[in-house]
C-alpha cells in the first residue's frame, strides 16, 4: 500500500516544508545527492507555482513501484485559475518570471515522467515521477 | 558593481549558515540566490569562484591544495559560463522572431481569412490549428451566386514560414480567378498552372477542392493528391472514403484533374482533412483512420462545429498538446428536416 | 552511463595532477573537459558533484563543514543547469527555424528577382542586403517596351518576417498591373489601394517610383514617402536632393500623387536609396548624407555595378558588419559618350 | 615602449604556451583569478582557431595603458585561408564545431574590445582587450 504525504502550500514555509518532505523521501529511496536536489528543485518550482498563482493548493509525494522500479511521484494540485493554454505554458522560452529555463518545461526536464491536466477556473494537476537507476 | 556585492553578501550569509546548521530553508535560500543571480546575469565561474574565496575565508587552514582543486573546477566552469551567455542572447533572439512571427501569423491570419456560408440545408464546421505558429493548411469556402458552395483545403508539403509564405500565394492566385470559375477539376488545373511558374521545385502542394450544390444535393470535387476525406452515410450509418485520384499540384505543367461527385440524404455527411488529423502520433503510434472514425461515431450527434472542436480537442490531448503537423477538420452536415419546421425555412 | 564513466575518470585525472603539480597543461585539459561534457550534456551540478566526491576521496580528513558547502553550490548550479538545459532545446529551435528561414529566404528571392535592363546609354548599378534574413526593402525594375526604364524602390515599415510577407504582396500587386501601366503617380496610387485594403493598419510602405525615358534622358518619378536620393551634376560635380513629396502607402486609400521629373546630361547620375544607407550606425553615430555623398564623390570613376557594391563594403565594415536596416542603393548613370565609339551602336 | 611577446601556434603545446604567456601578463597586471582564467580562455579558443583552420599563426599578447586605464591586448593573426562571411561567423549559435557559445561570438562576450578582420585566402586578424576595472 502506498503511502502518501501532503504539504498544503499557503505561504513560503510550505515550500520549504514541501522541499523537505521529497528530500527526505528521496534520500530513503537511495537517490543520490545530486538527484535529491533535482527532485528537491522540482518540488521546490511546483510549490512556488501554486503559492504564486493559486490560493489553494498542495503538494503530495509519494513513493511508486512500477515493476522492478522504484520512484518518487510528485502530485501538485491546486484550486487555482487553471492554465488557458497548456501548449503555451510547455513551449520554452516562455516564462519570463520563471527565470531562464526554469518553469513548467524545467520541471519537466528534470523528472522522468510529466503530465499537466488543467481546468480554467478550476484548477491545475501535475504528476512527474523520477525513477531510480 | 554594488549589486555583485550584496549578492556576494547574500551568499556567504547562506553558505555561513549552512556550515553551522545544514537545514532545507538555506537550501531553499540558495535556489532563491541561484534564480537571482541567474536574472542578474551572474556567470557559473563567478559563483564558483565566490565559492572558493568564502571557503579559504572561513577555513583558512585548508591545505593549499583544495584550494587549487578550484581552478579546475573555475575552468570548466567558464565553458558553462560561454553556454549560459550565448543562451541569453538566443534568448532575445528567439524573443524577436517570437514577435515577428506573431505579427506574420497576425497578416496570415487576416489574408487567409474565410466565412463559412450560411447555406440553410447544410451544418457546416471547420477547424484548423497550426502545429507551429504559422499554418501550411489552408482552407477556404466561397458561397457562389448560384447558390452553391466553394471549399477548398490544401496542405503545403513543408511547415512553417516558408509553407506560409507559399500558401498566400495560392490565396492570391485563388483571389484573382473569374467568380464563375467553380468547377473543381479547372480550378486545380489552374491553381497547379501558378504553382508550376512560382514554387521552387522543393514545394509541393496537396489540394481537396469541391462544390456542393443546394439544388441536387450533389457534391462535386476533384484532388491533387490530399489526404481523402470520409463520406457518412446516415441510413446505414456507414463511412467511406472519398475515393480520388490526382497529381499533387507543382509537379506537372501540364496535370489534369477527374471530377468525380456524390450525392447525399439528409444525415449524410462530408468529412475533409488534412494529414495531420492521421499523422497525429500518440504514445501507441499514429492514430489509425479507424480510431478517427470510431472518434467522430461518438460525437455524431453533435451540431458540426462543435464535432470537429471536439475532435481536435481530443487528438490534442492524445498527442500530449505537441501537434506534429498542421491539423484541418472540415465537416458538412446536409441537415435532418424536422417536419414542421421546414415550412418555415423557405429558399431551398 | 559508461560515457560519464569515462568522463569521471578523465576529470578525476585532471583534478589530481593539478592539486599535486598546478600547471597550465591540467588548466587547458580542463578547458577540454569542458567542451566535452557540454557536448556530451553534462550539467553544471553534476560537475559541481563529481568535484566534491573527488575532493572527499582525496582528502578524507577535511572538515565537514567543508563537504557541506557543496551542497550550497550544488543547489545554486541546478539553477544554472536549468538554463543550460533550455539552452540546448532553444538551440535547437533556433536551428530548425533558421533552417526555415533560408527556405523562405530563397522563395523570396526566387519571388522578387530583378533584371536590371541593358540600355546602351545607361549604366546602372543595384545592391540590396537584408539586415536579417528576409528583407523588408524591394527593389524592381522593368525594360518597358517603349524603351523607357521603370525603376521601384521602397521599403517596409518594419523587418523581418512580416515584412517579407509585405513584401510578397507588393510583388504580386506590382506583377498584376497592366503591361503599359508606365506613370509613376498612376502606378503609386494604385498600389496605395491594395494596401491600404490588404495590409493591416499598422504597416506602412515608403515607395520611390521612377521611369527613365531615354529618348529625352528625362526622368519622371513620384514618392511615397521615400528616403529621398540624388541627382549628381556632371557639370559642377554637384550632388542635389531629389526633391518630392508624398504621403507613405497604406494610410489613405484616396492619396494622390504628384509627378516630378528632371533631364540628365552625359556624366550625370541618378542615387536612389532606402533609409538603411543612412541609418548606418557607426560608433560615431548615424553616417550623415554629407558623408555618404564624400564616399560615393570618391568612388565616382567605378561603373555603377562597382561603385554600390564598394560603397556597401565601406559601410558594413563601418558598422562592425552589424546591419541596423535592409540597405538598398541603386544608381544609375547617363553614361559619357566616347568620340568613336557611339558611332558603332546603333538603336539610341 | 610596449612589449610585446608573441607564441607561434603550431601544435597544441603552443596553445599551452600562449595561455601560459597571457595567464602570466594578466596576473602581473592584476586580474583576479576569474578574469585570469577568462582571458586564458579567450586566448585559448583563438589560438585553436589557428590550430584547426589556419597552417601558419600567432598569438601576441601585449600590456595596453589608455588614459588610465590598463588592460591586456590579444592579436591573433594567421595567413590561413580567410573568413569569406563575417557576419555569419560572428552570428551566435553558427558554430557547431566550438560547442555551446564558444566560439568566436563566446569571445567576444567574454572581452571588452573585439576586432576582426579577414580577407579570404590572405589571412585573419583579431584583435581583443580586457581592461582592468
Ligand atoms: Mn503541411
Ligand atoms: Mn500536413
Ligand atoms: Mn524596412
Ligand atoms: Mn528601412
Amino acid at each position: 500500500m502506498e503511502i502518501q504525504s501532503c504539504v498544503k502550500i499557503i505561504n513560503e514555509w510550505d515550500i520549504v516544508a514541501a522541499r523537505q518532505l521529497g528530500r527526505n523521501v528521496a534520500k530513503e529511496l537511495g537517490f543520490g545527492t545530486v538527484d535529491q536536489a533535482r527532485i528537491t528543485t522540482a518540488i521546490s518550482e511546483l510549490a512556488r507555482n501554486i503559492y504564486l498563482y493559486a490560493d489553494q493548493g498542495q503538494i503530495c509525494i509519494e513513493k511508486v513501484t512500477n515493476q522492478n522500479r522504484t520512484g518518487v511521484k510528485i502530485i501538485s494540485k491546486d484550486h487555482g485559475p487553471g492554465i488557458p493554454d497548456l501548449r503555451k505554458v510547455m513551449e520554452d522560452g516562455y516564462t519570463t518570471s520563471g527565470g531562464l529555463g526554469a518553469g513548467l518545461p524545467g520541471v519537466k526536464r528534470l523528472m522522468d515522467e510529466f503530465s499537466i491536466d488543467s481546468t480554467v477556473s478550476v484548477g491545475t494537476e501535475i504528476i512527474t515521477v523520477k525513477w531510480l537507476r | 558593481m554594488d549589486f555583485k556585492k550584496v549578492m556576494d553578501e547574500k551568499y556567504k550569509e547562506i553558505l555561513e549558515g549552512y556550515m553551522l546548521d545544514p537545514s532545507e530553508i538555506a537550501l531553499y535560500s540558495s535556489q532563491k540566490f541561484s534564480r537571482k543571480a541567474i536574472e542578474h546575469k551572474i556567470s557559473p565561474e563567478d559563483v564558483v569562484s565566490l565559492h572558493r574565496s568564502l571557503l579559504s575565508e572561513l577555513h583558512p587552514d585548508l591545505p593549499e591544495s583544495v584550494h587549487r582543486s578550484f581552478d579546475i573546477l573555475l575552468e570548466v566552469m567558464i565553458g558553462y559560463g560561454f553556454a549560459y551567455r550565448e543562451h541569453q542572447t538566443l534568448r532575445s533572439i528567439q524573443q524577436e522572431l517570437n514577435n515577428e512571427i506573431d505579427i506574420a501569423v497576425n497578416m496570415q491570419n487576416t489574408l487567409l481569412q474565410t466565412h463559412i456560408p450560411n447555406l440553410k440545408p447544410l451544418d457546416v464546421g471547420a477547424i484548423s490549428v497550426a502545429a507551429k505558429k504559422m499554418s501550411g493548411d489552408y482552407y477556404h469556402f466561397v458561397q457562389n451566386k448560384d447558390h452553391s458552395m466553394s471549399v477548398a483545403i490544401a496542405d503545403i508539403i513543408g511547415k512553417g514560414i516558408p509553407a506560409a509564405l507559399c500558401m498566400s500565394m495560392i490565396k492570391y492566385a485563388m483571389d484573382s480567378l473569374p467568380d464563375d470559375y467553380h468547377a473543381p477539376n479547372s480550378v486545380l488545373e489552374n491553381l497547379n498552372r501558378v504553382v508550376e511558374q512560382n514554387v521552387d521545385a522543393s514545394m509541393f502542394i496537396t489540394m481537396f477542392y469541391g462544390m456542393y450544390q443546394v439544388h441536387n444535393h450533389t457534391f462535386y470535387y476533384s484532388t491533387a493528391g490530399h489526404e481523402p476525406g470520409f463520406f457518412y452515410r446516415q441510413s446505414d450509418q456507414s463511412f467511406h472514403t472519398i475515393e480520388g485520384k490526382g497529381l499533387l499540384l507543382g509537379v506537372d505543367k501540364q496535370t489534369k484533374y477527374q471530377q468525380y461527385e456524390h450525392t447525399l440524404q439528409v444525415g449524410d455527411m462530408i468529412i475533409l482533412m488534412s494529414d495531420g488529423v492521421t499523422e497525429c502520433r500518440t504514445e501507441e503510434g499514429f492514430i489509425e483512420r479507424d480510431t478517427l472514425l470510431e472518434m467522430i461515431q461518438q460525437h455524431l450527434h453533435l451540431p458540426s462545429q462543435e464535432l470537429v472542436q471536439t475532435i481536435y480537442k481530443e487528438l490534442e490531448r492524445a498527442q500530449d498538446f505537441q501537434l506534429r503537423d498542421d491539423f484541418t477538420l472540415i465537416v458538412i452536415k446536409r441537415k435532418i428536416k424536422i417536419r414542421g419546421l421546414t415550412r418555415l425555412f423557405k429558399g431551398y
